[in-house]
């Protein structure tokens, strides 16, 4: 065998195959590219994700497009994998015909993708990703949801004012999203007098919580604050209903998903989230309308943030045309209440790290379904 | 002399071969350019790892499962060093080897005496174990926070931040290893581990001290697995213990079984079907596939062990 | 923590009772590994994902995840059966052309379709963690068997100690007692000779993979029971553990597995009840490296055959 | 009878014993084989005299008993008191590590996230040594070596922090330590310690009951080459290859040396390429060298074994039935060989069935059964023994019965 010739002939099919794979087909349309975790555990995020930003794209498109041209979600699914994610957003990052990416869910999949759309100078726009550093890293990321370190102020405020909780214990997920989130609540408790009785940590991909869960039973806490994810959450309540702890339990907006309430162990959980269905003017209304009509389901809050990050990446190029640097001065400049994008999600606009100021929500599980709590802390 | 080895000592096999390499990043790809590039970079980065894999299993017939560890070491190595120091690439690069080599001979001191299985499950287990101590100490790691922000490589004072001028580091670390590779692989050193994957017992009866030459290959092995992860955390500038997954250790496998263990061409040719293959597959295929798309590496896995276990281009001997 | 001795003594007992219950399951797949490998020496690592097709197929079953639900005891007897088929036929597919190829072959053919498999049911089932739709599964299983005190000891983990007991004596019987087990054993003595004395090699190997992917099964369907989650993953944590389970108790050894499945479950739920909860599983793989380097023969194992050749 | 000088004594075995579990292999075999002198090695099947072999060229460990090969003691039988003593000295010397604990971490405090990376280099190098030093009885050169670095480094350590003794201050862990007074003179103790060890390393006495190091590689190198029953070549190396690793324990170039290509190095690469065709010319396989081991008939496989072992420069071969399913000339061959090797001063050991084989060859032979040595001497004697008829003839009774 010519084992030369061999690996030539096979060096030229392996570019051919790139080549071909990778240059997109010419169209006419805006391109507006969408990752996130299409698969996988967190699929049913990115399934809200995923339906955000095409309910945004028939919305735009119905209205006549972008200065008449049509847009087009351009879905990528990163499995919240760093390196899926940074494959993913090189692909995206040397596509001229794109100048604003939103995605990425998991913080650590942002991280990833983060370096490349900066050296790309292509601005991204992440609708659920509140790990505090991503602004601090790039100036080409902005985002329509509060930080980790927010949130966990606010529900450490809202389980001692409002909840009037004494003892609370925490049962967090080892990933970065959690730990923000768990320190932020330590430090926030600390100050506010609510008493930290146990914190275990549990591993992503696990499914038995009872040895951590057996601990906190006989901390008799007041409630349990799980940071974490949904599919494990529900798993966590169930677990310690069967072993007998009666408390309550309360979550960040990692919980907000309708897995959760088919369960129902979970009744009575409290979750803050940065967008109430049931709560809002007539926008909300059609939005949850229209959401329930084309894919039969609840919309959650990463639907809704979506829809609005897509409004936002419209609204952008709709100002200053197709060109990334613009597009990116664009949305830096939305700076101020007053010049704030008015979406579904309230008011949003960015401070110098991109980073952006929004109010927190809570909701809990009644009947089975998600409402709003009756009380909410402003 | 080694079939394999004719594609580095026939000039009209490599020639042609290293032309296409170097000129890579000059070739009209259009705008896929520098996508493409990167999918290069990645695949020679995967040529490393594979060509260090390959002298554990490949020379010495001892199957390391947890090769990522080292990979993982070398990385976090690199980039504690540059976020907590700044010091240059290549000053890091030796140490991230020197670190990587340390704990090779750590994890293989002990398991001298192991055969095949247990050998295989401890690596397994060892590299676990580094992962879990990345994940959860973050005083030092972060954990999984991850270390954004790492500085890019530089040269002399110039920052490296052109996809060509990474893929040019990378293609000059695979040309150091594989230089070093071959040239012991064709000595007295890489007679001897052929000689214990072959027969221990009748190697310790020439006088070869089993011991001492496993333990240079685990060394050898794991410091390479580092240099890739040094020049990766610095090329991705962003580590995450989720980045070093006992699937990467799996699909390094992948690359040198189908290859052809102890092959140093079979390692090369692995990552370039392998490597690309991942991408061009996350392209083609639908969303709901493309994550189940490594249910085509087992397979591969499985019907390369079953019709063609010396891989595609075996080691044999003229 | 908690103060008093009472509270003391009490999370000690009920973190006994989740670690007795995560043990037995645990020896359930142990088993699996233990069997193979004692007769056929090769460590078959797609059996955590056999374990987790039993979890996936009885779910899919009950909750008619392919078109019609059935009722929870066919549902769990068909699962079990698919599975037993299911291992005889990796063996089939996979390991049966490479008896005669070296043991890394066979190795690496079983890591292969572990990926495979796993994959298989990503593709299949999905990413999301499933759970058993509460309306099928028998009611009583949730409520609490016994309690003293605030210790609690659910159906379910009384069911899950009994299977794992029940289960592990009829195996003991049928390894001791049978004209298979028998021939088993031979095969593990010595695979030529026993196929000298007419024993049916393939055939037994065959009955060796049912009878371990059955327990797999078997043990996949509590833990989907008994944590309520089913998912492609939960194979690969659990089949290692069971795996370092094998390896404590002398793999090759079935009372072995059992009280290897037993430590390794009441020392993962203790050390992560009272070392560090994040270092739950690296508590397995230290135990399984530290008993490979000092031990290697486990509890029970027989003696490591000497490296020598004999002349 | 034959013009061959027979030289002093090379091997001589004492009161040998290997016991596996309850099975004795060998029981209390002495025996001696001098330069220059073809010895036979005879016996029912199972009497052990694979085993021995093992044995001589260290395989497998004797159970107790002394052999003394070219002027070295090979085993040196632990007693509880050596235990004893060995153990005490691991224990000081593991001991010895924690002296860099405080020097690495007074190094290394401002830069604090280093600690437990710190912490768990010098818990592993604990290990590590400790898996070093357990057996101090089987010591190799090189690691001997190594273990006189580390306590030249401890000693080094134990005296820099004398003179600096803040940084002892820098460490909370030592702060927390009532005994911090003691510390001191405990540390001077440590370094007493570390130069004891390191003269005791260095000490005839203790040089003999840490003797050389019982594996067969060593055995090796100082002259001991063997072959196996059924030819245990590397069968998937060219001919050429198998004897050139033949070679191995006699070239020293290194792993710097052979990636750059060292002059050293390459010189030394042609010289064994050229040392291996000679010893396969030797026994006629000249124009096999570049075939593959595994494709070579089975006599070729057994000369080629042969070479194998003379490449490694033997004083003494130890050949295990060389000639069996050899066919008649070239076992004729393999005789002329073996009596060329044994002009040359090599002391050959033999173990054959073939008794006419054995009488025309050996100028002694030793008749082993039920690993006891029951008879020895001149092949004529030995053909005449009663004890030996008796033993095969028992021997082939019993094997009939079975």
């Amino acid at each position: 065998m010519n084992t030369g010739r061999f690996f030539l002939v096979l060096a030229g099919l392996v570019l051919l195959s790139l080549s071909a794979g990778s240059v997109w087909a010419q169209a006419e349309k805006i391109k507006i590219p969408v990752a996130a975790p299409f698969t996988g555990p967190l699929a049913s995020f990115g399934e809200g994700i995923k339906n955000g930003a095409l309910l945004k794209e028939d919305e735009i498109n119905a209205s006549g497009g972008i200065n008449g041209r049509m847009v087009e979600i351009v879905l990528a699914d990163e499995l919240c994998d760093p390196q899926e994610a940074a494959a993913v957003a090189t692909r995206f990052a040397h596509d001229p015909q794109v100048v604003i990416v939103i995605g990425h869910l998991c913080s650590s999949a942002t991280l990833a993708a983060l370096p490349i759309y900066k050296e790309a100078g292509l601005p991204a726009i992440t609708p659920a990703s509140t790990n505090p550093e991503i602004g601090r890293l790039s100036s080409y990321y902005f985002r329509n949801v509060y930080r980790d370190d927010f949130q966990g102020d606010f529900l450490a405020a809202y389980a001692e004012k409002v909840k009037k909780f004494k003892k609370v214990a925490i049962f967090y997920e080892v990933n970065d999203y959690a730990l923000g989130l768990k320190d932020a609540f330590t430090k926030a408790a600390e100050k506010l007098g609510l008493r930290i009785v146990g914190a275990e940590s549990y591993m992503a991909k696990t499914a038995d919580f009872k040895a951590q869960l057996s601990k906190f039973k006989m901390l008799r806490p007041d409630a349990v604050f799980i940071a974490g994810y949904a599919p494990q959450a529900t798993l966590i309540i169930s677990q310690a209903r069967s072993l007998g702890l009666k408390c309550a339990f309360f979550g960040a907006d990692g919980l907000d998903d309708a897995v959760l309430l088919k369960n129902p162990d979970a009744e009575g959980l409290f979750v803050t989230t940065p967008f109430l269905a049931d709560q809002g003017g007539a926008r909300v209304n059609d939005f949850v309308e229209h959401y329930r009509e084309k894919f039969s389901l609840e919309p959650n809050w990463f639907a809704a943030n979506t829809y609005d990050a897509v409004g936002m990446a419209a609204a952008a190029i709709a100002a200053v045309g197709l060109d990334r640097g613009k597009v990116r001065a664009w949305l830096a400049g939305v700076s101020s209440p007053e010049k704030a994008y008015q979406g579904i999600t309230g008011a949003t606009y960015f401070d110098e790290n991109g980073d952006c100021l929004k109010a927190a929500l809570v909701k809990m599980i009644r009947d089975g379904r998600w409402v709003s709590a009756g009380e909410q802390l402003r | 002399m080694h079939l394999d080895d004719r594609l580095f000592h026939d000039k009209k096999l490599y020639l042609p071969l290293l032309i296409v390499v170097l000129i890579l990043p000059w070739l009209p790809l259009g705008q896929a350019g520098p996508y493409v590039i990167r999918i290069a970079t990645l695949t020679l980065l995967y040529m490393v790892l594979a060509q260090g894999l390959n002298v554990v299993p490949g020379f010495t017939g001892l199957l390391d499962l947890g090769y990522v560890g080292f990979f993982g070491i070398g990385a976090y190595t690199a980039a504690l060093l540059t976020i907590h120091y700044h010091w240059s690439l290549w000053l890091i690069l030796p140490l991230a080897a020197l670190n990587g080599a340390l704990w090779g001979v750590l994890r293989g001191a002990p398991s001298l005496r192991l055969t095949d299985d247990y050998f295989a499950i401890v690596t397994f287990g060892f590299s676990e174990l580094i992962i879990l101590v990345i994940k959860n100490e973050l005083w030092l790691t972060r954990g999984p926070m991850g270390i954004p922000g790492i500085a890019r490589p530089e040269l002399f004072g110039v920052v490296l931040d052109q996809p060509w001028q990474t893929y040019y580091l990378i293609l000059f670390l695979l040309l150091l290893v594989l230089w070093v590779v071959v040239r012991i692989r064709n000595s007295r050193l890489g007679r001897a581990w052929f000689a214990i994957r072959e027969d221990e017992i009748a190697a310790e009866c020439v006088g070869i001290n089993v011991a001492r030459y496993k333990i240079i290959a685990f060394a050898l092995s794991a410091a390479i697995g580092a240099l890739a992860g040094a020049f990766y955390a610095r090329w991705f500038r962003f580590v995450h213990p989720d980045m070093f997954k006992f699937w990467e250790s799996i699909l390094i496998l992948c690359l040198i079984v189908l290859g052809g263990m102890g092959s140093i061409s079979g390692a090369l040719l692995g990552a370039l079907l392998l490597i690309p293959l991942t991408e061009v597959l996350r392209i083609i295929l639908p969303s709901e596939f493309s994550s189940a798309r490594y249910l085509l590496f087992g397979l591969l896995i499985v019907v390369m062990m079953r019709w063609r276990p010396a891989g595609l281009l075996p080691v044999e001997r003229e | 923590m908690p103060t008093t001795l009472l509270e003391q003594s009490s999370l000690f007992l009920q973190q006994f009772v989740n670690g007795m219950t995560l043990g037995s399951i645990y020896a359930l797949i142990a088993v699996g590994y233990t069997m193979v490998y004692g007769v056929i020496q090769l460590i078959n690592f797609a059996h955590g994902e056999i374990y987790m097709l039993g979890a996936f197929l009885s779910f899919s079953l009950v909750s008619g995840f392919f078109g019609v639900g059935l009722p929870f005891v066919l549902a769990v007897t068909i699962a079990v059966l698919v599975c037993a088929l299911a291992g005889v036929l990796l063996d089939l597919v996979a390991y049966r052309p490479l008896r005669r190829s070296p043991r890394l072959a066979a190795l690496i053919t079983a890591i292969g379709m572990s990926i495979f498999l796993q994959n298989l049911a990503l593709l299949i089932w999905g990413g999301q963690i499933r759970s058993f739709p509460r309306a099928v599964i028998p009611v009583f299983l949730f409520a609490p068997a016994l309690q003293f005190g605030e210790v609690v000891v659910s159906w379910l983990q009384v069911v899950i100690l009994l299977t794992a007991v029940i289960l592990m004596v009829v195996l003991q019987l049928i390894v001791h007692y049978t004209r298979l087990g028998r021939a088993m054993r031979a095969i593990a003595q010595d695979q030529t000779a026993a196929a000298l004395m007419g024993v049916n090699v393939d055939r037994v190997v065959s009955y060796t993979f049912a009878l371990g992917s059955g327990l797999g099964g078997v043990a996949g369907i509590l833990v989907g029971l008994y944590y309520n989650a089913v998912y492609p993953t939960m194979g690969y944590l659990a089949g290692i553990k069971a795996f370092a389970a094998a390896v404590l108790g002398g793999i090759g050894s079935i009372p072995g597995a059992i009280l290897g499945g037993g430590i390794l479950g009441l020392a993962e739920v203790f050390g992560a009840g009272y070392i560090s909860s994040s270092y739950g599983d690296g508590i397995a793989y230290a135990i399984m490296i530290l008993v490979i380097l000092v031990k290697p023969a486990g509890l029970f194992g027989r003696p490591s055959s000497n490296k020598l050749y004999r002349g | 009878m034959r013009e061959r000088k027979i030289g002093d004594t090379l091997l001589k075995t004492h009161k040998l014993v290997k016991r596996f579990g309850g099975l004795t292999a060998v029981k209390e075999v002495s025996l001696d084989v001098r330069a220059g002198e073809i010895v036979a090695l005879i016996g029912p099947n199972g009497a052990g005299k694979t085993t021995l072999f093992d044995c001589l060229n260290q395989l497998t460990l004797p159970t107790s008993g002394t052999i003394t090969f070219a002027g070295q003691s090979l085993v040196k039988v632990v007693t509880p008191t050596d235990r004893q003593l060995i153990f005490r000295l691991s224990l000081i010397f593991a001991w010895l590590s924690l002296l860099w604990l405080p020097l690495v971490l007074g190094v290394l405090w401002p830069l604090t996230i280093f600690h437990l990376e710190a912490v768990l280099a010098l818990v592993s190098l604990l290990l590590f040594r400790f898996y070093l030093v357990r057996p101090l009885n089987k010591l190799r050169p090189w690691s001997r070596l190594l273990l006189t670095v580390f306590v030249l480094v401890d000693a080094v350590c134990a005296a820099v922090w004398f003179c600096r003794s803040e940084a002892f201050a820098k460490v909370s862990f030592f702060g927390l330590f009532p005994f911090y007074p003691l510390l001191v003179p405990g540390a001077i103790l440590l370094f007493l310690g570390a130069l004891i060890l390191l003269l005791m390393f260095n000490l005839p006495r203790v040089k003999e009951t840490f003797g050389q190091p019982p594996h067969a590689d060593a055995v090796t190198r100082l002259g001991m080459g063997r072959t196996f029953q059924n030819a245990r070549l590397f069968f998937s190396l060219s001919a050429l290859d198998n004897v050139k690793l033949g070679r191995h324990c006699r070239t020293q170039a290194n792993f710097l040396g052979t990636v750059f290509g060292l002059p050293g190095a390459r010189r030394e690469e042609q010289d064994s390429t050229a040392k291996a065709t000679e010893c396969l010319r030797f026994v006629g396989l000249g124009k096999k060298l570049s075939s593959r081991a595994g494709a070579l008939a089975y006599g070729d496989q057994r000369r080629l074994e042969l070479a194998r072992a003379l490449a490694t420069e033997p004083k003494m071969l130890l050949l295990d039935e060389p000639v069996a399913g050899m066919n008649p000339s070239e076992s004729r061959e393999l005789i002329k060989l073996i009596r060329i090797l044994s002009q040359a001063g090599i002391a050959i050991l033999i173990i054959e069935h073939d008794m006419k084989f054995i009488m025309n060859l050996a100028d002694r032979v030793f008749v082993l059964d039920h690993g006891e040595l029951i008879a020895s001497g001149s092949p004529a004697a030995i053909r005449n023994d009663k004890k030996v008829i008796e033993a095969y003839l028992g021997a082939s009774d019993a094997t009939a019965e079975a």
